[in-house]
């Protein structure tokens, strides 16, 4: 049994959207990331969904592409998270909000 | 050589002027006296050289015209700075320079005192240049200019004590009622040139038959180019500057607002005959306007007590005579009343000038009396000019005035009308000349004595007033009814193209001496009578018809009229323009503007509120509004 | 397979991992500049061998990098400007405990940079935006001490992460319709594409493709992460975000859009054009209020983000040519007013408020010129290089009946003159009184005031002798559309 | 020698090297300011003897392509329409020059430098035979201006100058993206991308397109002109800019807008033209009358002569607007003469200001007693500006309102109000001041005589109002042939005979 494109679809819809949800709805930092790296897994769901619909790699190499770059980028958000941290004692986004205007 | 001296008398004075005004430092009085008085008297000598030479050729051959040079080429063709001399002209060059030496060396000893003594003689030399312009231009645009310098001239002289704000308001008033005389003449220049296709005078004139006899073309032409003559010849309804002109030195109303620039306006209908007469409704429409004037104005002379309100009221009068004679086709009559007038009114205004110069300053009647006593060559003047204004036979009015008057009741029902106002007009005139004569003049000294004595004037005022007084008496000859007509004679050249000149039958001028003397007599009379047998009379009789004197003595109210109707409504316009148009318009599309822009800059600030929890939401929005966006232009498209 | 359009990368690359272990080495005295000397070396070197590929598309591993003329050109421009902010470093208080990573992070970025302009392949073109974004998010909070370079890294990080989701999902959807990640073989198959009705998810892929390269490029409704993030990071790194990302980003835009989707101009140019038209409108409302030149210049980076994608909409040549040109206008003046901001940062603190320029261009006069010249080139004014850029780019709009984008950007023009000038008069009004008497004047850093003159000059160049330049950029744009 | 380029080339050199001279070295900052202002004044004179007369289009053309593949080249050339106004600008900035050395501001140097900017752009803008360049020098003398402004004006310059800067780039951006809208679409009757003004000549664009397009050009000549409801800016810029300043944007800026009307809009767009002929026309017309009567309650000598302007301004237009000859060869002569007038009137209310104290005429009275030199200038530059027949504006106003009146009589008969108005407020002016009892100086008012330096500039000016006056043939003679070229074929749009516009052919000493 092969699973449907449409299904890979969906799940990927649904992830993205709780992703964006958690971004949006989210203060503390750590949930934030969490959040991002729905939103980028969402993405490799589909790469591979397609990948395996067009019978082609590459879709896959993307996908392995995307997690180095999340693991990269969830890498730098704790770091500057700690460093936050360190400066404030202290994890709300929102409390962020030295610059604006 | 009629030219190049026409153009040489036309020079002097500028040039006089132009090196009072810019002669270093200041010159010694008696320099100014040369300079002044003596480029007019070169012009004027000049100007008899080429009267005489013209006698000389016959009546057909004393018509020059001279281009000094392109002036501009426009549109097509050319416009040349050029003079048109002719008996007409030559005859204007002659009063002006004539009587503005008079008047001139008269002015040598009134200014005496001033100290802008070198500015009056360089203004005067401007005004005499300007008119000489007027009356030698060859075309219409170079009369719109004499025309205008005429009015700067005029403005100011009446404001040359310009310490004075009545005499600054005056001048204003002077001007701005000229300018919109300019507007019309400039208007009609405008109607001419498009109909005729030409400004030059003779091309004009003579195909002046393209207006079309009694078209609307015609009437709109003539009615404009009298509105500049009205203006300048204060005409009901554009008179009432000139009472106002009396602010100016006396000799400068001589010159200028009795017997030179206000006539500009006879003259020019004299001047463009030849398209006032493709017009008869508007000539009727103007004789109705100058007889409704020389009416009016003579009422109101009645009551001034200013004497020279008096005889400013009374030019307005005069120049009604002749407006009213020009309306009706009597062209000669009316240069003839023209050059009379010169010669009378000049003189009363400078025996006036006497007057008020011996008093110091002292203008009104009720402070004068008895002063044939103290200033008999004033009195000599006055007295002749009295005489000659009121048309006393054998005086220079009563030939010119019979003249018109004659001219007028051969002229139709319409020049009925005028014949009976000018009638009662002369009574007027005379009742008022010697009401003016006999307040000054005769009686006792007035209430308290004259403090100092007047004191006589030496010769250089003297004599200007003695030899007017003199041309007063004897200026009319040179034409007289049933005798030989000088005037007619030497303007045949200009008026040869009149279609249907006024002959008036003997009946008319028999008509016409009868009543007119009877007038005259009558209005000297009753002044006499009311002013002269018994000083205390006019007193006594102060209560009768007080309101009509009243409204006389206001002048109509022409000038709160145009108060109420024009100057305060434009105030009052520009100032709402100006306090709330101009916030609420023009500077109120930018205000307005810049407002919107600086709230939607606040609303983008706040949006901006530093939460990266709205900057994700921001994307995210933004994401679905492209999709949105996307996907309707992707469904219009298919 | 040609490896050897691979050379500036390699070479970059390499740069970039040299700069970063000098760090390992207790540097002392003149070697303490070894990191940005071996960036500068670099940079030139790659610089070289870049001029040396000019010519035809050459395309290497397998189609992955495609050395377009396009690609060179927007290579150029990341590297110069690269330089310039390697010099507008000099002697950088913040960064100086940490040079080698300072510098090599730079590198970093322009090599993501480089990747993204040259990229052949979605794969590539994402790792190349990775790289940059990676790099520039520890570039942005690299003063860790100070609270609001943390501030700006950690908002660039969250934001930016949402792009890059919306850019792999983009990509991802792309791929699902065509089944390939060449973008060559996309651009074939997008040709033949039916209509788009039927297709929804390519509706989506454009969407999301829009929004994500609309992030990084700060356009309007994506931009709002911009003015913090510019204000927080040290003022060198804003300076590379406004230019080398925007040249990224554009470039990007291009090859996405321009070349790939070329097939379907019709349906994307709307909504391009509707980004550009939101970004001209907001970014210089925006910017009207600020007090902070370098917020200001943010909000402005917004607006030049909407002038630049008129030239994306009208998905033409003529759109690609003046969007190069532009872009090498607008990275000169950008870089000219940086180096101005920094110059007064070094001097004052606060350096960055407009307050604090009131009277310098009468105590330095040829910075006040080069900062005049910068805005009103930025503004538009001719004959300076931005009113030529500005001139293609409506040129163009008007050749690909776009009127209406005109319009609203020389509307919008208007009104980004009065936050431009603003900067001008205050910098020529009188001081206020002591401002400058005591001694507190600093010896400027002459790699910055040389970037400033540099810039003043290539302002007034780039107009005067705009035809070459402008070869170039048409070089650039028959690359991408024949 | 490429005199043209040369026009302005010098000036910009000359202010480039006062950028340079040190801020304590004031001698040498006039030396080469006036230097530079007069060079130029030869290079303009060269180019009016090299003048051929009867040439009707550009001539002595500089052509170099700057950037060809955007079309955009360095045209510079002159015609008749231009080649008076390149004489003026030259003549008066080099008196501008002397009255600004005379009294010489903080930062003198930049002042001059700014002031040969502002020059460098009018003279490139008159002589700009390219569409683009025309821009370019549009937008070029915008900023000097501004930075005069900002930093000598008055108190309220930061307003005044964002103000003016801003409103001026609304017209001129919309009349960029015409610019190019209209190479855009005549590239396809041409054949290849061209802005040169003398390509364009010709191009049948279509009716909506021609509109449109003109209406683009016109909104940028409108606010700068400025016409009727367009004229936001000018008293604040007016009011705030040092005097020196205001004479000159009065004199030649102002001029812009109507050279770029009879350059540009009439002869490229005549259909357009010929359709927005009467709404423009009317605007001219409420603007003759309502800057009259706010001339006539300004609070202030500068505004009054500013508001006058507005008036002075409506009439020019309207002389181009109605397609006749005589009324657009009096309108190109009436922007000679205005610019002289106007930089006249701004002369003397500087003289006026400066030993006065104040440039409100209700405060000041009597002058003429302790000035009357001041009196006689005063009273020929009153004359001159409101047109006083036999003033030399009066020359350009009469054929105006001829050509007006011969298209559209009842335009002339409105216009005419302004003409009466005018002599109400300029006699306000001239009468308050100098007339009346003395007020508001001491030592009747000797402090506002006029001194040498103040002759120096105002005699030049007078002269050439004479000369104007009495000789107009040798400015008209060369204007006429570019003049008729310039609204030929409007007038064929406006379904005239091109040849002959007056009916019976002319105005004359020699009927046709």
């Amino acid at each position: 049994m092969t699973v449907p494109i449409s299904a890979y679809l969906m799940l990927s819809v649904g992830l993205l959207v709780l992703g964006m949800l958690g971004v949006i709805r989210r203060r503390n930092p750590l949930l934030l990331l969490l959040s991002i790296e729905l939103m980028l897994n969402a993405g490799n769901v589909a790469l591979i969904g397609f990948s395996r619909q067009w019978n082609d790699p590459s879709g896959q190499i993307f996908a392995l592409v995307v997690m180095v770059v999340a693991a990269a980028e969830v890498v730098i958000g704790l770091g500057l998270t700690v460093a936050v941290f360190r400066s404030r004692m202290n994890l709300d986004v929102d409390e962020m909000s030295s610059m604006k205007g | 050589m009629a030219t190049t001296l026409a153009w040489i008398i036309l020079l002097l004075p500028l040039l006089g002027g132009i090196t009072l005004a810019a002669w270093p430092g200041e010159p010694p009085r008696a320099t100014v006296r040369l300079i002044g008085i003596g480029s007019i008297a070169v012009a004027f000598v000049l100007a008899l050289s080429i009267f005489v030479n013209m006698l000389g050729n016959a009546p057909t051959d004393r018509t020059f015209t001279s281009n000094l040079y392109e002036w501009i080429s426009i549109g097509g063709t050319s416009l040349d700075l050029s003079i048109l001399v002719d008996p007409l002209s030559l005859m204007m060059v002659l009063i002006i320079t004539g009587v503005g030496l008079l008047i001139h060396v008269f002015s040598a000893e009134y200014m005496e005192h001033d100290r802008d003594y070198r500015r009056f003689f360089a203004e005067m030399n401007l005004f005499v240049f300007s008119m000489l312009l007027l009356v030698l231009a060859g075309n219409f645009f170079f009369l719109i200019v004499g025309w205008a310098f005429v009015g700067l001239a005029s403005y100011l002289l009446i404001g040359f004590w310009y310490e004075r704000p009545s005499a600054v308001a005056a001048a204003k008033k002077a001007f701005v009622m000229n300018v919109i005389g300019d507007v019309g003449l400039v208007l009609g220049a405008f109607l001419i040139m498009r109909t005729l296709g030409t400004l030059d005078y003779q091309q004009a004139f003579a195909h002046a038959d393209e207006l079309g006899q009694n078209s609307g073309t015609a009437l709109a032409v003539c009615l404009l180019l009298f509105v500049g003559a009205a203006a300048k010849s204060a005409q009901i309804p554009l008179h009432t500057w000139l009472p106002d002109a009396m602010e100016g030195p006396t000799p400068v109303s001589a010159l200028i607002h009795a017997a030179t620039m206000v006539t500009a306006g006879v003259y020019l209908i004299v001047r463009c005959h030849a398209i006032f007469q493709m017009s008869e409704l508007a000539g009727q429409i103007i004789a109705v306007i100058g007889a409704i004037t020389l009416l009016m104005a003579a009422t109101v002379a009645l009551q001034q007590v200013d004497i020279k309100r008096v005889l400013a009221w009374s030019t307005v009068s005069q120049i009604g005579y002749m407006i009213m004679a020009a309306g009706l086709g009597a062209y000669s009559a009316a240069m003839f009343h023209l050059l009379m007038h010169a010669f009378f009114k000049a003189g009363l205004f400078l025996a006036a000038g006497i007057v008020i110069h011996a008093l110091h300053d002292e203008q009104s009647l009720d402070h004068m009396g008895n002063l044939r006593k103290y200033l008999r060559v004033a009195y000599f003047g006055m007295g002749m000019g009295c005489l000659a204004i009121a048309g006393f036979p054998g005086f220079d009015a009563f030939f010119s005035k019979d003249d018109i008057l004659a001219s007028s009741l051969a002229a139709g029902p319409v020049g009925v009308f005028c014949w009976v106002v000018g009638v009662i007009g002369a009574f007027i005139t005379a009742l008022y000349m010697f009401r003016l004569l006999f307040r000054a003049f005769w009686g006792p000294d007035p209430k308290g004595g004259y403090s100092p004595a007047p004191h006589p004037s030496r010769w250089w005022m003297a004599a200007p007033v003695a030899i007017l007084g003199v041309l007063s008496l004897v200026g009319g000859w040179i034409q007289v009814p049933f005798g030989w007509s000088g005037i007619n004679d030497w303007l045949a050249p200009v008026l040869a193209d009149v279609r249907n000149p006024i002959e008036p039958s003997n009946a008319d001028e028999w008509i016409t001496i009868g009543f007119s003397t009877a007038a005259a007599l009558g209005g000297i009379a009753l002044a006499w009578w009311l002013f002269a047998a018994d000083p205390e009379r006019r007193i006594r009789l102060a209560n009768i018809a007080r309101g009509p004197r009243k409204v006389m003595g206001d002048a109509y109210d022409f000038d709160r009229a145009y108060d109420d109707l024009f100057v305060e409504p434009g105030r009052e316009l520009g100032t709402v323009l100006l306090d709330d148009v101009e916030p609420a318009g023009p500077k109120g599309l930018i205000t307005g503007t810049t407002a919107v822009i600086r709230d939607t800059a606040r609303v983008i600030s706040a949006s901006e509120n530093g939460l990266v929890r709205t900057y994700a939401f921001g994307i995210v929005a933004g994401l679905a509004l492209a999709g949105v966006v996307l996907a309707i232009v992707v469904a219009g498209a298919s | 397979m040609n490896y050897i359009v691979g050379t500036p990368l390699y070479i970059m690359s390499a740069v970039t991992l040299l700069a970063i272990l000098t760090g390992a080495f207790h540097l002392k005295g003149a070697a303490r500049r070894l990191p940005e000397w071996i960036g500068i070396g670099g940079i030139v070197a790659t610089l070289a061998v870049v001029t040396g590929l000019w010519g035809d598309s050459q395309y290497g591993f397998a189609g992955e990098i495609h050395m377009s003329r396009l690609g060179i050109l927007f290579t150029w421009i990341i590297l110069v400007s690269a330089l310039a902010v390697i010099a507008l470093s000099w002697g950088e208080p913040a960064g100086a405990g940490r040079r080698p990573e300072y510098i090599g992070l730079i590198l970093a970025a322009a090599t993501g940079m480089m990747l993204t302009v040259t990229a052949g392949d979605l794969i590539v073109l994402f790792i190349g935006i990775e790289l940059l974004s990676v790099s520039l998010y520890i570039l942005c909070a690299i003063e860790v001490v100070r609270e609001r370079s943390l501030e700006s890294g950690l908002k660039y990080l969250i934001t930016g992460a949402i792009g890059t989701a919306l850019l792999i999902y983009g990509f991802a959807l792309l791929y699902g319709m065509t089944g390939t990640t060449s973008i060559e073989a996309i651009g074939t198959t997008l040709a033949h594409a039916g209509p788009l009705t039927s297709q929804p998810l390519l509706i989506g892929s454009m969407a999301l493709i829009a929004a994500a390269l609309g992030f990084k490029a700060s356009a309007v409704p994506f931009h709002m992460w911009t003015p913090d993030v510019y204000e927080g990071a040290p003022t060198p790194v804003t300076a590379f975000m406004s230019t080398g990302t925007k040249t990224a980003a554009l470039g990007a835009f291009l090859i996405v859009f321009t070349g790939a989707a070329q097939g379907m101009v019709s349906d994307w140019r709307v909504l391009i054009g509707a980004i550009a038209t939101a970004s001209m409108v907001v970014g210089n409302i925006g910017a009207l209020m600020q007090n902070s030149v370098k917020r200001m210049l943010a909000w402005s980076s917004i607006a030049q983000a909407g002038y630049l994608l008129i030239g994306v909409a009208v998905g033409t040549q003529y759109g690609a040519r003046a969007v190069a040109y532009y872009l090498i206008a607008y990275v000169t003046m950008t870089l000219a007013a940086f180096a101005i901001v920094i110059l007064r940062e070094r001097e004052v603190e606060n350096g960055d408020q407009l307050v604090s320029f009131t009277g310098y261009g009468r105590r330095r006069p040829w910075a006040g010129v080069v900062m005049t010249l910068a805005m009103l080139s930025l503004a538009g004014f001719p004959p300076l290089a931005g009113f030529i850029g500005k001139f293609m780019l409506f040129q163009a709009a008007i050749d690909g009946d776009m009127l209406w984008i005109a319009i609203v950007g020389a509307l919008a023009s208007v009104v980004s003159v009065v936050y431009y000038l603003r900067v001008s008069i205050v910098m020529w009004s009188p001081a206020p009184a002591g401002e400058f008497d005591g001694g507190r004047r600093l010896r400027i850093p002459a790699p910055v005031a040389a970037v400033a003159v540099i810039g003043g000059v290539g302002i007034v160049l780039l107009a005067v002798l705009a035809q070459p330049v402008i070869d170039l950029c048409q070089g650039a744009a028959q690359s991408l559309i024949p | 020698m490429p005199w043209t380029s040369l026009l302005v080339i010098v000036p910009f050199v000359a202010a480039i090297a006062l950028a340079f001279v040190p801020r304590g070295n004031r001698a040498a900052g006039r030396t080469i300011g006036i230097a530079g202002a007069l060079l130029t004044l030869v290079v303009s004179i060269v180019i009016v003897a090299m003048f051929n007369r009867g040439q009707g289009s550009m001539q002595l053309v500089d052509h170099v392509n700057w950037v060809q593949s955007i079309g955009l080249s360095w045209d510079l050339g002159v015609d008749g329409i231009s080649i008076w106004l390149v004489l003026m600008t030259t003549v008066l900035f080099s008196l501008g020059m002397f009255a600004a050395a005379q009294r010489l501001p903080q930062r003198g140097n930049m002042f001059l430098s700014l002031l040969l900017l502002s020059e460098v752009g009018l003279l490139g803008l008159f002589t700009a035979g390219d569409l683009v360049l025309f821009y370019v020098f549009w937008e070029f003398m915008l900023i000097p201006f501004a930075f005069l402004i900002w930093t000598w004006g008055g108190d309220e310059r930061r307003r005044a100058g964002i103000t003016f800067v801003v409103y001026t780039m609304v017209g001129s951006l919309i009349m960029l993206v015409a610019i190019i809208s209209t190479a855009m679409i005549a590239r396809d009757h041409i054949g290849h991308l061209s802005f040169l003004i003398s390509d364009l000549h010709g191009v049948p664009f279509s009716s909506t397109a021609s509109t449109l397009l003109f209406a683009g050009f016109v909104l940028a000549f409108a606010i700068k002109l400025p016409l009727w409801p367009f004229h936001g800016w000018l008293p604040m810029a007016y009011s705030q800019a040092p005097i020196v300043v205001t004479a000159l944007m009065a004199a030649l800026m102002s001029k812009a807008g109507v050279y770029g009307l009879l350059r540009v809009g009439v002869p490229l767009f005549p259909e357009g033209a010929n359709n927005l002929l009467i709404p423009i026309a009317i605007l001219a017309l409420i603007g003759i009358v309502y800057g009259s009567l706010l001339a006539w309650r300004a609070p202030t000598m500068r505004l009054l002569v500013g508001y006058s302007s507005l008036a002075h301004l409506g009439f020019i237009v309207l002389g181009i607007m109605v397609f006749d000859r005589m009324a657009a060869q009096g309108a190109v002569l009436q922007m000679i003469n205005h610019g002289v007038v106007v930089a006249a009137a701004f002369t003397i209310v500087m003289i006026i200001g400066r030993g006065g104290g104040t440039e409100d005429m209700d405060k000041l009275g009597g002058l003429a007693k302790g000035a009357p030199r001041l009196a006689v200038a005063f009273l020929i530059v009153a004359m001159a500006s409101l047109a006083l027949p036999g003033a030399n504006s009066f020359v350009g106003e009469f054929f105006i309102l001829g050509g007006v009146f011969n298209q559209y009589t009842w335009m002339a008969v409105i216009a005419m109000l302004g003409v009466i108005y005018a002599a109400v407020y300029m006699l306000r002016m001239y009468q308050s001041t100098m007339n009346g009892p003395v007020k508001g100086v001491s030592d009747e008012g000797r402090a506002c005589e006029m001194r040498r330096g103040d002759a120096l500039i105002l005699v030049p000016l007078i002269l050439i109002m004479f000369f104007i006056a009495l000789w107009p043939k040798a400015l008209v003679g060369a204007t006429q042939a570019s003049t008729d070229r310039a609204i030929a074929p409007a007038q064929v749009a406006a379904d005239r005979p091109a040849a002959q516009i007056v009916p019976s052919g002319v105005i004359t000493g020699s009927r046709p």
